[in-house]
Order: C-alpha cells, then structure tokens, then sequence
C-alpha cells in the first residue's frame, strides 16, 4: 500500500470529499491559491475551483459564521482555522452558534461542518500557534472533536467528519504532518467518530495520549519495558467528544493504572475529564491515582524553552513508574 | 491631501409624511397588498399589547415588544418572498407573523418553550437570535448557498442600530461584500439599545454611511413609512437576486415600549422624545391616513379589523397554553444526530427522576 | 450589622472601589445611566461621572480589549460584560491577550483588571444568559475566576479583585442576587483570591460547589442529615483558579468521600479538575470515586425545562448516598 | 432615493514622486531629522536582509521581512514622541528601531526568547502582536487611559491591510471615535495578507474611506513617500493631541519579500508586480534622490552609511547570540504577580529535571 504523510492524507481526504458531494466546499485563509500554509489544500482549488475552494477574508468568526449559514442552507462545508489559536476569535460562532443550531430548532436546522485547524507545540512557531485548546470544545455540547494521530486515520476521520450530521472540530497536530509516512488506503474509507483506538496493547498501566502525544505514549511505553519491564497499553482517544469511556474503563479494568498525557495545560485539561471517567467507571479497579502529563499551567512558552514545557517522554516514563509503584 | 471625511447624513428616503401624504412614489401593488401590510400592522400591534399584558400576568415570560416598528419590519418583510432565507433577531415578531410565522409559537417562544423556535416547514426562518449581530453571518452563509446552488433565493438579516458595534456587523459586510452574496442586511435603527442611544452607540451620523466601508450600497429610509420601506427592500432583494450583490438598509424608528419586559425606559429615555414619537410619528396613523385619502379604508373596516385581530390573539393565546408542555428529556434528542451513548445514560438519568415524580430544580 | 442583598454588595464594592482609587473605572454596556440591567452600578455614574463609569458601545471584544489598553497604561478597569453567554465574544481578548500579557512581556505590563459577569440558570432567561462558563477561564492560565456565593464573598472578593495585579474574572451567580440578604460590614475589606472556605463542617462526605451551587449543597447537606443521618462537609470554592488544592484534599482525607456540583455540563467542566485533583491528593482515603452533579451534557435548555436540568438539591442528595454506600 | 455610494479610489497623498522630486509640500523639518530618516531606512533594510540570511543559516527561526515598507514605518514612527504608545505588529521591525528598540532583542524575538518581546524601559512599546488586530484594542485602551489621566501622550496601533477585515478592527475604530480617543491607526496596506490580496480582501476601493463608517477622517497616503507618510502622521498625531479624536491612516506600499520565511510568495504573486515595486517604487532609491538634489547626501555618505550599518548589525547578532539562554523555569514567574502554590510546585518539578540534565522534549 502507498505510504502517506499526514498532511497528504488530509489533503487526499478533502479532494475525495470534494469529489463526491458537490455540496462540499473547502474555505478559509490561503487555503486557494496558496494552497493552505501547510498544504492541506494544496492543488485543489485549481482542480474544483475558485467557487469551492475559496480564499476568504481575514476573519475567522465570519469563516465559521458563513460556513453555519452555508451548511443550513444546503452546502457541505470545511472550513479551515488557520491555527487552532486564533480559534478564539471563533469561539461564538462555534460554541455559542454552530454547536446550538440543532438544540435551539428541535432538529429543524442542522450544521453539518467541519472545522479544521492545525496546532501544537515543538515546531517553534511564533506565539499561540502551538496552542492547544481542545478542552474548550469538549465542554462544547453539539460539536464533536477528533484527532488524529498517524495518517491513516487523518484520512479517515476527515472523511467520517464530512459525512457527520453536526459540526466537527478536526484538529491536526502539525508536527505530525511530515514526521513519518504510512500506509493509507485509496479508497473511501471512515474512522468511525467516538471510538477510541488501542495502539499498543498492556497489562500494567494503560496509557492515554490523543493527536501528538500519541508517539510520546507509544515511545514512553517502549522505554518503561526496555527499563523495568513494564507492560503498557496505549490508547489513542482519536474522538475527544464525544469520549469512549467505554474503552478508557475496559482498558483500566485491566491495568488498575492510568497515565494520561496532553500538551494542553493541566488544569481543566481533557486529562482531567478522562481521569474523572476512569475513577467513576473503573473506581474498584485502580491501584493509584489516574496521573496527568500535560503542559504545565501556564501560557504556550516561546519556541527557546518549549522543550522543557511538553509533556516529553522522560516525564511520562517518570509518571509511569510513580503510578506502578504508587 | 484629500481626506475621506464623513459629511453630514443624507435625508431618509419617504413615500409618506406624517399625516399620511405622499411625498414621494407609491410603489406599483395591487390594492389589496397595500391592504394586507395594514392589516398586518393592526393584527402586530394588537398581539405586542396581548403579549405585554400576558407578561405582567405572568402566563408568558421575558418579551420584547416592537411597538413602533411595524412599518420597518411589515415593510420589509412585504419584499420577501416565502423561499427566501431570514435570519431574526428577537425583536421581529411583526415582520415574522406577517411572514407567516404562527403567532401562536412567538408566544412559545417567550413562554420559554422549545416549540417556540421552530417555523412551519414552508418557510426558511430561523430561529430569532438573541446574541447580538451573531445572525448577520448566518445570513450571508445562506445566501451564498443559495448563490452556489443556484437558487433564486436571497437572504435577509435583520438587527438593530446597537449591532452595528459589534465585530461580527463588519466581518459579514465585509465576506458579503467581497462575494457578491446575495444578502440584505436590515437594520432597524429604533434609537435606542436598551439605555444607550445611537448617537452613544457610533459617531457616524447614519448606519447607512457604514456600506462606504464595504464598497456597497447604503440607504437611509424613514422606518415608520411602510411604503418607504418596502421600495427600498424590494429595490435591495431585486438587486440581490439578480446578482447585483448585498446593501445595508437603515430604516430609522423608535422602539416605543421598554427593551424587554425587564426594562424600565424611564431610567433613561426623555419622556418628550418618545412622546414625539408616540403622537406624531406612529407608524400605523401615517399608514391609516395614506389609506383613507386613497378610499381604501374607514372607520368601519378599522373597527372589525381590531376585533378580528383581537379575536386572532385570543386564539393564539388558547393554543399556545394549551400547547403540549415541553418534555424535560426531548433536550438530549437535538444535540448531535444520534445520541451518543453517554448522553443517553444521562436522559435515563433524568427520565427516572422526573418520572419518579421527583423534579430536580434546586 | 447591616443586611445586604449580593447585588447591593456588589454595588458597594464598586462604589468604594471608585472612591478609593481614582484610577478605578467601571466600563461596559448599560451600566452607566441605566446602572446595569440588574442595577449592579446603580447611582454609580451619577456619583463619579461619565468618565469613570462609562456606557460603551455594544461590542463585548471592544469592552475587554481597550480595558487592557487602559490597565495597561495605568488604569485600574472593573468591565462588565452583560451576561457570562456573552463572553465568548471577548474569548481572544481575555484568553489570547489579558491572560498573557505579562507572560507575553516578562512582566513588564500587567492587566489588573476586573471583567464581571452575571451567570446561572433557573430564573427563566432568554438563551445564553444562564450558561456556566467558569471552565473555559480555569483554563486559561494568567486568569483569575472568582465567584461569590454570598452577600459577605461578594464584597470581599470584588474588593481584592480591584486590588489585584492580574486580570480577575469576578462570576456573579444571578440567582443569588436577591434571593436572601447577610450581614456584610461596611468597611473595605477582603476575602483572599486562591482560598476556599468551609461553609458547614462534616466528616462523612465532602460537597464541593461554587456559586449558585453552594446554598443546593447546604441545603442537600442538611437533608442527607435529616435522612440518613449523614454528617456533610460543604466546600464553597470561591476561587476556581488558581484552585485551593489543599482545602480540598484535607478535607476528604477527613470524610473519605466527595460530591462535586456545578451547574455548567459536566464534561470538561470544573468538576472533572476538582475529582481529577482529589484523587492525585487523598487517593488513599477515598472510599469512593468523587461524584459528579452537574448540568448535563446538552447546551441550556430552554426555561420551561430548565429546573429537570439543573443539579437540584435531590440529584446532591442521591449522590451523596450512592457516594456513601459505595 | 439618495445612496451612501462607494466612490473610485481617491489619490494618494505624496510629497515625493518616484524619481525623487518634489510634487508635494514638504515638511519644515531640521536637515539632520531628514538624514535621520534616511539612515534608519537604510540601517533597517540592512537588518532586514541579515535577518533573513539569519533564518536561512538557521540561527533564527520564523521571522516576517519588511522590505518595501521602510517608508511606511519610519516616516510613521517620526512623527511619535518617545513616550507615545505603540502596538505593532510582527512587521514593525523598521519602526520599532527606529524608535529604540533595539535590534539585538528584535533578533532574539526571532530566536524564539523572551527577551525580545521587551522594549527598554524609557520606551511605551508593546510587545509585537501575532493575533490579527488585536493590538487595535489596546492602542484604544492605552489612548483612553492617557486622555483620562491628562497625559500628552497619544497611541498609535500598526497594522496591515488583511487586519481590516477582523471584527477587532471595527470594534476599535467604532470605540475610538465614539469617546474621540487620542489614537492613531496605522495601515500598512502592502497589497497582501499572506497570498491574498487586497483586492479579495475587500470590495471597498481604499482601507482608508473606511473611516467614513465611524465619521472620523481617513487618509491614503503614499507608503513609499517617507515625507508624505510623515506628513500624514504628523497630522494625524497632533489631532489626537490636541483632543480631535481619531484618524485613520492607509498607507500604500508593498511587501517585496515573502510574508514569513516560511512563505514562498512565487505561489501566488505574480512576477512583473512584485518586479514593478521592486525596481521603480523602492522608498530608499527614492528618498535618496531626494536628498542627494538637495545636496544632502552623496555616493560617499551612502557607502560610509552601508558599512556602519553593516557593523550595527553585526554587532546586534553578536549580542543576540551572546544573550544568556532563557531560563525555561522563569515561565512561571510571569503567570500570574505572585506564584500561586500548585503552580511553584510544577515550577519545582521542572526545574528538578532540567537540573538533573534531563531535558523534556518529546
Ligand atoms: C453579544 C450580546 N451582547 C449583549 C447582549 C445584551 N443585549 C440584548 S439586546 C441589547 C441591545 C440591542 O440593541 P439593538 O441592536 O439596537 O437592538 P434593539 O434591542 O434596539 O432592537 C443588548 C446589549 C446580547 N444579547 N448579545
Ligand atoms: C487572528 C489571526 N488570524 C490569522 C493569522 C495568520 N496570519 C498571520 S499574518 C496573516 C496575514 C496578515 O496580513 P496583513 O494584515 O495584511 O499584514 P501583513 O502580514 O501583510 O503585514 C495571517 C492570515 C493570525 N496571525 N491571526
Ligand atoms: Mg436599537
Ligand atoms: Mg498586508
């Protein structure tokens, strides 16, 4: 099978999608001519068009704003956010618009959008392009997020997110977008929205990443075998909302121990809402607190320190060895 | 160096003068249209005073009355046509009624019940909108839809003089603009946003003057001249459907009642002015009086139009309170597609209590 | 001692503020000639003039972004936005920009600034004026989120919110405004930012709430006394970030058991941060995971059905039962 | 019907034309301010090409290259006085040096360290502002508390013709010329946003008849020209001064590198444009002429000029790269005024690993 950047699978997922609803239509700054600052939309406006793939002002409330209006009103659209932290500008039309249109009309009006918006840390962006903000949306009812963390599921998720009947908040983490290559199927296919996924399956400690902090897990699992034997499982949340709390408590059942790692900041993170459900669901089974790796609580540093803020592998090793010998 | 200065306001563009004299072109309408739009304003004012008196008895909760605009929203509503979008704020019950909004559900509405959102399936009305110029985009998405789709519809916005303040007024001007969206927006300058004036509100002397900035078309209309109005919007939907593209429309009015229900007018508003505006101003006099002069209305038309309209209220009000009572649990039914499976562990969560009998309400 | 209503407390810290330090403004809209939509600035503008208590435009970006500009130049702004619903407007201006200033600069400019805002539901509003926001702020780090839950906190808490150096979002439950009157001495006085404080003492179950939660849990309190004979710590709060860890960890090292309340939706809300931090800091003592009663996971609902929604005293009461006989 | 219309664009102020004689008045300025400005374009221009030489070599990281507005931001930055506010953006780089800011913090703002975001002390400059036209805000904010507190001094937000388009610019103008706030707002219309142009960017004809929608004067003025800039500034800032409320300055010029170094403007640009501005409106080549007819500048002066600043700058990047490494555990010291108890912990957790050698980094 052909191997696929992640930014490749994205940018595949959005030409299928063009491809087969015209209703689809891909907007937002430089996604046109420029093709997307990353090269998500690379080639596709010259193959559907100026009308489907359009260039948009400068202002993000209006691009998610007008994208409500378009998808009542018949269309299909993506619209992109061109970093997650300016999504701020966004946040009525999103939280306050997009996420209620279904609840205020009893169903006689609906959003099917999706949203897309890269960010995250250790690429030494300029300031709130690392920024990573998916807690807000999750305590957003009426929209969903998903992240992908490898290509395969960038594509599929993307592809399952335009076909959702409600707003879909699509967050790529852009040091994945060419970190490495993998395998993507051609053809049409989805990553079913609300399911978690098992990367690396373990018996002691389950670990719980999403987006860029799945390899973090994956290469910390790696390491706490190599060092003390341990047995990690790793899970890839893949949807944050709605959450499968079904497969975080199977999982603790199993394990008695949980370490969730994001690199938003701790406090009132996802970590806390995934900690919650694991003590609720899985109360009898744990033998330590659920741990959290996270950005520390403060404001996305500047790219000389970043470093030492992410959540790196050393300190969820480190997490790990507390939570099995807690 | 040559400056771009803003210069004094323009005239607002009439058809009538206060005492109901034509000072300007009589749109071209059959009669019984002209009819229908005082009819309809009749059947308004008489619903905002119902709604009013259901308030303070309380069988309907927080209400804001339009008194005084009627001739703004009839008159532009009259421009519409059933297929084309609109996008309400809170304050539009006259021009949605006469839109064919079920009076019974702008109760429902206030009532603070779901059903009260909804418009029947025939029309692309949207749910009123309470956050201020948050409806402005939505209405420039439709109409865009409507201009990719092909469709012949347009899109109409309609807020107020205080929206003009907010962010979200220029982004949808601006993407309006800049894609030829056939969009109207309709503000209704009533002078006020609850306690602060217009003229606290901007410094430019007209909203209309702001279409300057998006390179489009502004016009400044006397909101309180039904026939003003409407020229002016069917001049705006025509120009829109036949991809001409958006203008702004200041129609300027007065709210005669308080902001809502839970507002006290004397705190802030000069008694003279809105009594100006109450005795010389009022819409449906001026309207009245064209009528008369051209034959078509008198005194006894006016007294079985009032106990018609009368009689139509009652019957909204009998259905609205006799409408189902809202099911507490029908709220996790409408947030995504499908229920996912957490969400309805909490509607059985609710379910078993209310059906226990045991309320929650703190 | 004097009774005040958490609205006239409020008015009082204001108008004392604005009399002790010139510097103090009060900006935002209504708030000046009308004296706020619920008479929070009642007189306020008639005492100390146009220019120190100012009604702006309607633009909720434009009301927090030039009160930074003002604290930033050495003004000591109180803004009002009109109800918390609203706020996602100013979501860039407070997270992207009060919130970092001083991180931005290294501390060269600071934001001491206060942003009030009524919230909470149960008294029949129109859409969005009773959503529970506090999360997103909690979030944020470089914010501040305070909230009253009685006449006495109001004042005191609105008092040491001018005062402080930081950007301080001070939520004022709209329930509470009138519902009861408590002494509240007249003199400047502060309750300080960071600390919860025990509203009632127990040693069965810890119930954390804030806000317009704090009299459910009293009164849940005294009902699963009544009923069961269960002896019930109430936790208010007060501060929700930075988070008094300590209170609540020592306190359910004491009872063993905790119920958090809140009446934003549960997911992602401030509760999961509350369960999250209780198990990182008593896990031993817990004898039972940290309930959660909470809005559900829907926007608002609608008045009519607004009171089947919201965390009620009976929901607290069967929380702390299943939490109890766990 | 009278319509609020937009117009055709009109001139644009200029002192200068291309070839460097005089079609203006030029401003009564001391020989030395003149020559002033003429080093500081040439000094930034020479920052600029070793910024990017820097970015290329890897010894800085993103960073957003001025050229082609040297005129825009130095003659702008001439009319302010030291303690006037300012709020840029990320391009302001010529400005801000001009102003004092030194260039060895303007790299290490490249660099990605702390530092460069603070001004010296004697200066009221803001750190550059990533978030498109949120400084607008502040600029408002800053002038407010100066005419409130009696100060003299004015604001002046920079920024570029995509930021016309956000909400926050409306919201600031709207504000400003409501409480006729001491501020200037600055427009460097380049003729892009990243790949957009102005032309997509907006229907109007100028960003500067936008001030038309808050009925503040607007002025477009030649970008290129450093003495109309000046000019236009100058007026801009003695209005606010002396209590005349805001102005709205759209200064035409163009951006002859790529938006970022992590732009590749051959995607989108075309050729003989960008080759246009390049070889006949390039506002060094032209003020230049103007100076050398005035007999103050000549071959000599310019290449004495170059190797100064060659040496400023090199000796700036010296200082940037000698700069103490930032302290990863200083993050926590400028969260909040005091450092809240759980957040000294993970300040103590941090620090505990650094110490130990062992860095994060996933
Ligand atoms: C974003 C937002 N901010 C504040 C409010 C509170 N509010 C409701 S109506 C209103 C005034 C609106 O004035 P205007 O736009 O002139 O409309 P009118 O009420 O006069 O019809 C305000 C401030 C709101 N609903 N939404
Ligand atoms: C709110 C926001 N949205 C998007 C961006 C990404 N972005 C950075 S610069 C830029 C274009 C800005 O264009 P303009 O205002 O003309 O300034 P210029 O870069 O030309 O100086 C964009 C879209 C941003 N920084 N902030
Ligand atoms: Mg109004
Ligand atoms: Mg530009």
């Amino acid at each position: 099978m052909r191997q696929l950047t992640m930014i490749q699978a994205v940018q595949e997922a959005m030409r299928m999608a063009l491809e087969s609803d015209e209703r689809v239509m891909v907007l937002g700054e430089d996604v046109g001519r420029n093709g997307g600052v990353f090269r998500a939309t690379e080639g596709l406006q010259a193959r559907f068009g100026e009308h489907r793939v359009v260039d948009t002002p400068l202002a993000e409330s209006a691009i998610v704003g007008t994208a409500i209006g378009l998808a009542v009103a018949g269309m299909r659209p993506i619209a992109e956010i061109q970093f997650l932290g300016f999504i701020y500008e966004a946040m009525e039309q999103i939280a306050g618009q997009a996420a209620r249109v279904r609840f205020r009309s009893s169903g006689q009006y609906t959003v099917p959008m999706v949203i897309r918006a890269p960010f995250g840390g250790g690429v030494r962006t300029p300031e709130l392009h690392s920024d990573s903000l998916e807690a807000l949306f999750v305590h957003t009812p009426g929209v969903k997020v998903v992240m992908p963390s490898n290509p395969r599921d960038a594509k599929g998720l993307l592809l399952a997110a335009v076909r959702d009947p409600d707003p879909v908040l699509y967050l790529e983490p852009l040091k994945l977008y060419r970190a490495f290559r993998a395998d993507v199927p051609e053809d049409w296919y989805e990553v079913p929205i609300g399911q978690a996924g098992v990367v690396v399956e373990g018996d002691d400690v389950t670990l719980i990443g999403w987006g860029p902090t799945v390899p973090v897990a994956v290469k910390a699992a790696e390491a706490a075998r190599e060092r003390w034997g341990y047995s990690c499982e790793v899970i890839d949340l893949r949807t944050l909302a709605p959450m499968d709390t079904a497969a975080l408590v199977a999982s603790v059942e199993k394990t008695g121990r949980a370490v969730v790692v994001h690199e938003a900041v701790q406090t009132g993170g996802v970590g806390a809402e995934v900690a919650a459900r694991i003590a609720e669901g899985a109360f009898l089974s744990l033998e330590a607190p659920v741990a959290r790796v996270t950005g520390y609580d403060t404001p996305y540093p500047p790219p000389a320190v970043e470093d030492a803020w992410l959540p790196g592998v050393d300190r969820v090793v480190e997490a790990v060895r507390r939570t099995v010998t807690f | 160096m040559e400056i771009y200065a803003p210069g004094g306001p323009k005239p607002e563009y009439r058809v009538l003068n206060e005492d109901g004299s034509v000072v300007g072109r009589v749109p071209d309408l059959p009669e019984d249209r002209f009819i229908d739009m005082y009819r309809a304003m009749v059947l308004a004012r008489t619903f905002d005073e119902r709604a009013l008196n259901l308030q303070r008895q309380g069988r309907i909760g927080t209400y804001a009355p339009f008194s005084g605009q009627e001739a703004a929203q009839i008159g532009s509503f009259a421009a519409l046509e059933k297929d084309d979008w609109v996008f309400p704020s809170y304050r539009e019950w006259a021009g949605l009624i006469y839109h064919g909004f079920p009076m019974d559900r702008a109760l429902l509405y206030s009532m603070g019940h779901p059903a009260g959102a909804q418009a029947p399936p025939d029309l692309r009305v949207f749910p009123v909108q309470i956050v201020i110029a948050s409806q402005l985009l939505h209405a420039v998405g439709a109409g865009w839809a409507c201009q990719l789709r092909g469709e012949r519809s347009v899109a109409a916005a309609f807020f107020g003089d205080g929206a003009t303040s907010e962010g979200d007024f220029h982004e949808a001007l601006n993407m309006a603009s800049v894609f030829r969206v056939p969009v109207i927006f309709f503000c209704q300058n009533n002078g006020w946003a609850i306690s602060v004036p217009v003229s606290h509100q901007m410094r430019s002397a007209t909203v209309a003057q702001k279409a300057v900035a998006y390179g489009i078309d502004g016009v400044r209309v006397d909101g309180n001249d039904v026939l003003a109005v409407f020229e002016v919007m069917h001049r705006a939907v025509e120009q829109a459907r036949s991809g001409g593209g958006p203008m702004l429309i200041e129609a300027v009015t007065y709210r005669l009642g308080p902001h809502t229900t839970a507002d006290d007018p004397t705190r802030y508003r000069d008694e003279a002015e809105w009594k100006q505006w109450r005795e010389q101003r009022d819409p449906i006099h001026r309207y009245r009086k064209f009528l008369e002069k051209r034959g078509l209305w008198d005194e006894e038309k006016e007294s079985a139009l009032r106990e018609e309209s009368r009689r139509s209220v009652d019957d909204a009000v009998l259905r609205a309170e006799s409408h189902p009572k809202a099911d507490p649990s029908a709220v996790f039914d409408h947030v995504y597609g499908s229920i996912p499976p957490d969400l309805a562990r909490q509607k059985n969560d609710l379910m078993g209590r209310t059906i226990q009998g045991k309320g929650a309400g703190a």
